[in-house]
């Protein structure tokens, strides 16, 4: 067990992979001399020659096309998008090529492609490199994806997904780089479609990934003293959705809040709540609630960007007034 | 070349015919649904290409991807079983006739978005060049498709990494109803290739001997990890871009024109003048012909998919 | 009054902001000479001529810039995308550039653009060619997502639309192309962001747009022969999503199902479905059902094909179901 | 040129120089937020462009926009506002660092995707051209994006269409970290033109009058329904990429040699030689210097934005 860095998580996880399988590749811009402009690749080229640590064009298209058709002749590709923005010039390799490969073949072809993509808020980086773009690809059926928070599951996750037969888009938050925590010292692989319980409570069910399970568990820490007790999940993988983890939350507390970084509309967690809402609807003693960013692009501002996604206040404010809200009928 | 081996390329040739028109009259009859873009005229480029490459070399074409799927060795009957929607089809329905993928012929997809499958074909070279397998990948796209984005980032790249990789533009003068004139400023599209330092030449498409052997060069540089080729390949679409256009944007006289250099009837005089006798070449088409006419039959008697079988394939795990 | 078909009167529609106004010009491949893949842009070349009426090459990103960019300088266009699955490689230009050009400059900029984009299954055209792509934009702030099911709404939003200082993504569904329906002789533009009430009904509301709106009709039918009382909503456009007309139609029936044609995951069915529970949480009786098509890419062959989107069978189905299970509930 | 204009430039050099210091120095005291790509080392191409342009005349440019954006004719104070999150600055602080606008000096935007203005510089071609107000747009990118599929798209439709809209590629050497040869196969970029039947050339970037007198010849091109050319201006950044890069990849001596070659030197050599006073240069130095300083307080001073605002101007109605 040590104490690494979520991005060493990312970096070690590249690292044995590569070490463990020859087939396996990591490209993308600048990651390979320069090691990454996150510096998530560091050392990588060094360690294994340029043949497996590549340096592209400004390409997005090229790159993601080449992972698909280098996965076609089995081998693992783990290509970089340097900021999750980019993916919408490379949009059509993700959902109409990588996501539907397979299918249209009739399981013939396989692409076991791994796309890392840097997301997130908070670095002043503006509306165009600042986004959580998880939920662009929802409704594209064929696509895993993955949103680990801590750098174990940085770790654990990367490691399956580079092993999954499956395309798997690998979003890192770029808030979370630099956050610590404990990896064991063989890790292993991290089960993906699995939602992680981090807190136990039994009044309301909070379901945060990435920056916001922090938030979560500051919220709830802050409402223990007023003796509300909150339980936490991260949902850690999107699609799969672990229903039936979040689902039996929810049975324990009968109070649902999703707490998610971008904006409501068709997002990750409001396919959850009308999932959940559907298929649990007597479980319910409130309505389900939604925190979500700003209805607008990110602003660049250092204060009208940290406004804009729900903070460990907002998430306070709203169990307070949804569980006041729910009080009388529950009584 | 051996006789014998050109008589291959004449038959192959005339399966692509026929079987293109089997399909136009199946779909003009309504037996058939979904749209087609057919490739009669055009049979001389797939043929000769495919006939330079070798086992193990592995293919990317589009949408106008019969010919060239057959030409990699794609069973004709499975192929038309694909277009049918059939259970017995080389996707089991769920591609048709725009996405017709034969992985153990090394045809890896025809592709509907236009320029899409230029970086896929990178890849399936990066991987044989990784693995030192000296296979190389042909990649089909039409002159249209030398304006999308793709086409630029995908011949970048292959050449800044010397990618086993042929580049074989169909130069059809036609993208849908739209003259080159109408969408590219220059017109030797094989020009494009300066901008990536890449080997380039322009071709008479409807030669398929000439395609075979400049193919089969560019093979090997590519095999030597000399890198890729831009073969910007001459020819003519016979039929409208799909089944819905009569293509009333052809000049006066243009498609008899080309009828004339049908690349049947040059192969066919290739071989005459090389003493070929008349009645081996039409033995030649009517087989062809009768083991196009067979496959149709044998794919049309197949049964349609389970409706549960479109669940299947989404996932490998 | 005249019957027109849809296709007529998107043409009609495209004529009539042509001659109304200089600034406006239509663009897209195809469009010009041929008069396009459907015919919608059949004859305005001919008529407003080779500088108002353009063909392009085949650069989608080229052709939504440069709309973009004519905007800025207050010019009107309306760009078409042949089929709305290639929306993929043009997405950057949508999401990045579109959405956020306003916003990014604080408003110096407007950019009223209008993006025509063909939709929608039941031609055979497979997985790439067939998909209702709407839900693709829903994450991202400051686009208006307009999907007419009638000639009137499609005549008369594309009006809206073009008139609009906001970005527009107006979806024709292929399958509608030639349904028919009365068009005013003086047909006016229809307001963006109101819902239709298209049948009055009070035991459930349903909730049906562009193809799958005459399947809701075709169901209610059905059940109004068994008595059941079925309200059919369309939501006409579904950026903004009129909420108010929706929750007042919850507020009359306490029973909800919302069709679609695309799948589950980040679509504005799941949206709508989370919004409304937590806006009109005591109005349902029974939990909200989100029918929609299968969690797989769009099959070829056409037996597969038809089956993918929710059909009247499965929404009589559904709503059977609905109600008797809501029954000894409100009984 | 008459000598006062050649003071003019010099001064605006001198101008984005002391800005983009000032910037270095407040981003290294954590004082302002952010990335930022600085300018220095490559002034002569923006304010040679910008020189050769008329009012009315539009531009679009990238996050390392500072220089382009001043060179438009933005204001010292509220560019530096923008730069520092004010509610003063061009974008009342919606935009920042890399999304510079102000529309009123035609700046229409400076952009953080790779490639994306290029489109949307034809777009505001296109509208000058449709109106007849012989107005042209000026599109600043890099070397490193050349290689982006928007590149290839916007230059052919701009040719196809005779687009006045002149394309400055300015080659620094890198992308970001990368030196030229790694990410693009053939050194000299103006050759793309040739894809697309394009004028083209390479010019020294660092020579603000040759850069000005260059352009001035395209825009007339332009204006005249002659169609774009693509510039390729050859010049450095002395800095790194962005602030977070301290260049490590660059060959011993390169940096030096360019210094040797800095712009301003260069314009002020030139203006020495035609017989202007050392002090004259020192008066527009200190005057730029000042002019800087005292915007760069004006705006530390501004207020920073409500939080409400960051709900205006999503949409217009
Ligand atoms: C990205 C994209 N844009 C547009 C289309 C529609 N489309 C299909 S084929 C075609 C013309 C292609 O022309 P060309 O590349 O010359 O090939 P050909 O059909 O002549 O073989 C177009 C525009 C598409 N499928 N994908
Ligand atoms: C689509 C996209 N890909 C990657 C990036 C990240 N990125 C920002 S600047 C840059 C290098 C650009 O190099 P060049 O065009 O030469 O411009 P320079 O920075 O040298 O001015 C890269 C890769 C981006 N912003 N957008
Ligand atoms: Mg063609
Ligand atoms: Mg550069």
């Amino acid at each position: 067990m040590a104490e690494v860095t979520y991005k060493e998580a990312v970096n070690r996880a590249l690292a044995d992979a590569l070490a463990a399988d020859p087939d396996v590749f990591v490209f993308g811009e600048d990651i390979g001399a320069a090691g990454g402009v996150f510096k998530t690749t560091a050392g990588l080229q060094e360690r294994f020659g340029r043949d497996r640590v590549l340096d592209t064009p400004i390409s997005e298209q090229a790159i993601l096309g080449l992972a698909l058709g280098a996965a076609t002749q089995g081998m693992r590709p783990v290509a970089e998008l340097m900021f999750a923005d980019f993916a919408g010039v490379a949009f059509d390799q993700i959902v109409n090529q990588l996501a539907k490969y397979r299918y249209m073949s009739n399981g013939q072809i396989s692409v076991p492609v791994t796309i890392r993509l840097a997301q997130g808020i908070g670095g002043g980086f503006a509306a165009q490199h600042s986004q959580s773009v998880e939920n662009w690809f929802l409704n594209v059926v064929g696509l895993k994806i993955v949103v680990p928070a801590t750098p174990a599951d940085a770790y654990g996750l990367l490691r399956a997904a580079i092993a999954d037969e499956d395309p798997v888009l690998f979003f890192e938050h770029k808030g979370l780089l630099n956050d610590k925590g404990q990896l064991e010292d063989d890790p292993q692989p991290v089960e993906i479609g699995r939602a992680a319980v981090v807190r136990q409570g039994s009044d309301v069910t909070i379901v945060a990934s990435q920056l916001m399970r922090a938030r979560a568990l500051e919220a709830a820490e802050r409402l223990a003293a007023e003796s509300i007790s909150v339980e936490v999940i991260d949902p850690v993988t999107l699609v799969p959705m672990d229903i039936a983890t979040i689902g039996a939350g929810l049975e324990r507390t009968n109070n649902l809040v999703v707490v998610q970084e971008s904006s409501a509309g068709g997002s990750w967690g409001a396919t959850l709540i009308a999932r959940l809402i559907g298929e649990y609807f007597d479980s319910f003693d409130s309505p389900p609630l939604l925190l979500a960013g700003d209805e607008t692009p990110i602003p660049f501002a250092h204060q009208l960007e940290q406004a804009w996604p729900p903070s460990a206040d907002r998430i306070v404010d709203a169990v307070r007034g949804l569980l006041g809200a729910a009080a009388p009928a529950a009584g | 070349m051996a006789t014998d081996e050109r008589l291959e390329i004449l038959r192959k040739m005339h399966e692509l015919r026929f079987f293109e028109n089997e399909c136009d009259r199946l779909f003009r009859q309504g037996q058939v649904k979904g749209p087609t873009h057919l490739y009669q005229g055009q049979e001389a480029v797939s043929v000769g290409v495919c006939a330079a490459l070798r086992p193990g070399d592995t293919m990317t074409c589009t949408y106008r991807g019969h010919g060239a799927t057959l030409a990699m060795g794609a069973p004709l009957d499975k192929t038309f079983g694909e277009i049918f929607g059939k259970a017995g089809g080389l996707c089991g329905g769920k591609g048709g006739s725009m996405h017709l993928t034969d992985a153990g012929v090394g045809a890896l997809g025809s592709n509907a978005i236009v320029g899409a499958h230029l970086p896929i074909a990178n890849g399936a070279a990066f991987a044989a060049m990784r693995r030192g397998t000296g296979a190389v990948h042909a990649c089909f796209f039409g002159d249209g498709s030398t304006n999308i984005g793709t086409f630029h980032e995908a011949l970048n790249l292959a050449s800044l990494w010397k990618l086993p990789v042929l580049f074989i533009c169909e130069n059809n003068l036609y993208g849908e109803y739209s003259p080159r004139a109408l969408t590219t400023p220059i017109e030797r599209l094989a020009d494009r290739g300066i901008s990536y330092g890449m080997n380039s030449l322009r071709i008479d498409g409807n030669e398929v001997l000439t395609v075979k052997e400049i193919v089969e060069g560019a093979a090997e540089r590519a095999r030597s990890g000399e890198g890729p080729t831009l073969i910007e390949a001459m020819t003519y679409r016979h039929q409208g871009h799909s089944r819905t256009d009569p293509a009333p944007y052809r000049p006066d006289g243009e498609l008899e024109e080309w009828l004339e250099r049908d690349p049947i009837l040059l192969l066919e005089g290739v071989l005459e003048s090389d003493g070929v006798g008349a009645d081996d070449l039409t033995r030649i088409r009517e087989e062809a012909e009768k083991a196009v006419a067979d496959a149709r039959d044998t794919a049309l008697a197949w049964p349609d998919p389970e409706l549960d079988e479109r669940f299947d394939h989404v996932w490998a795990s």
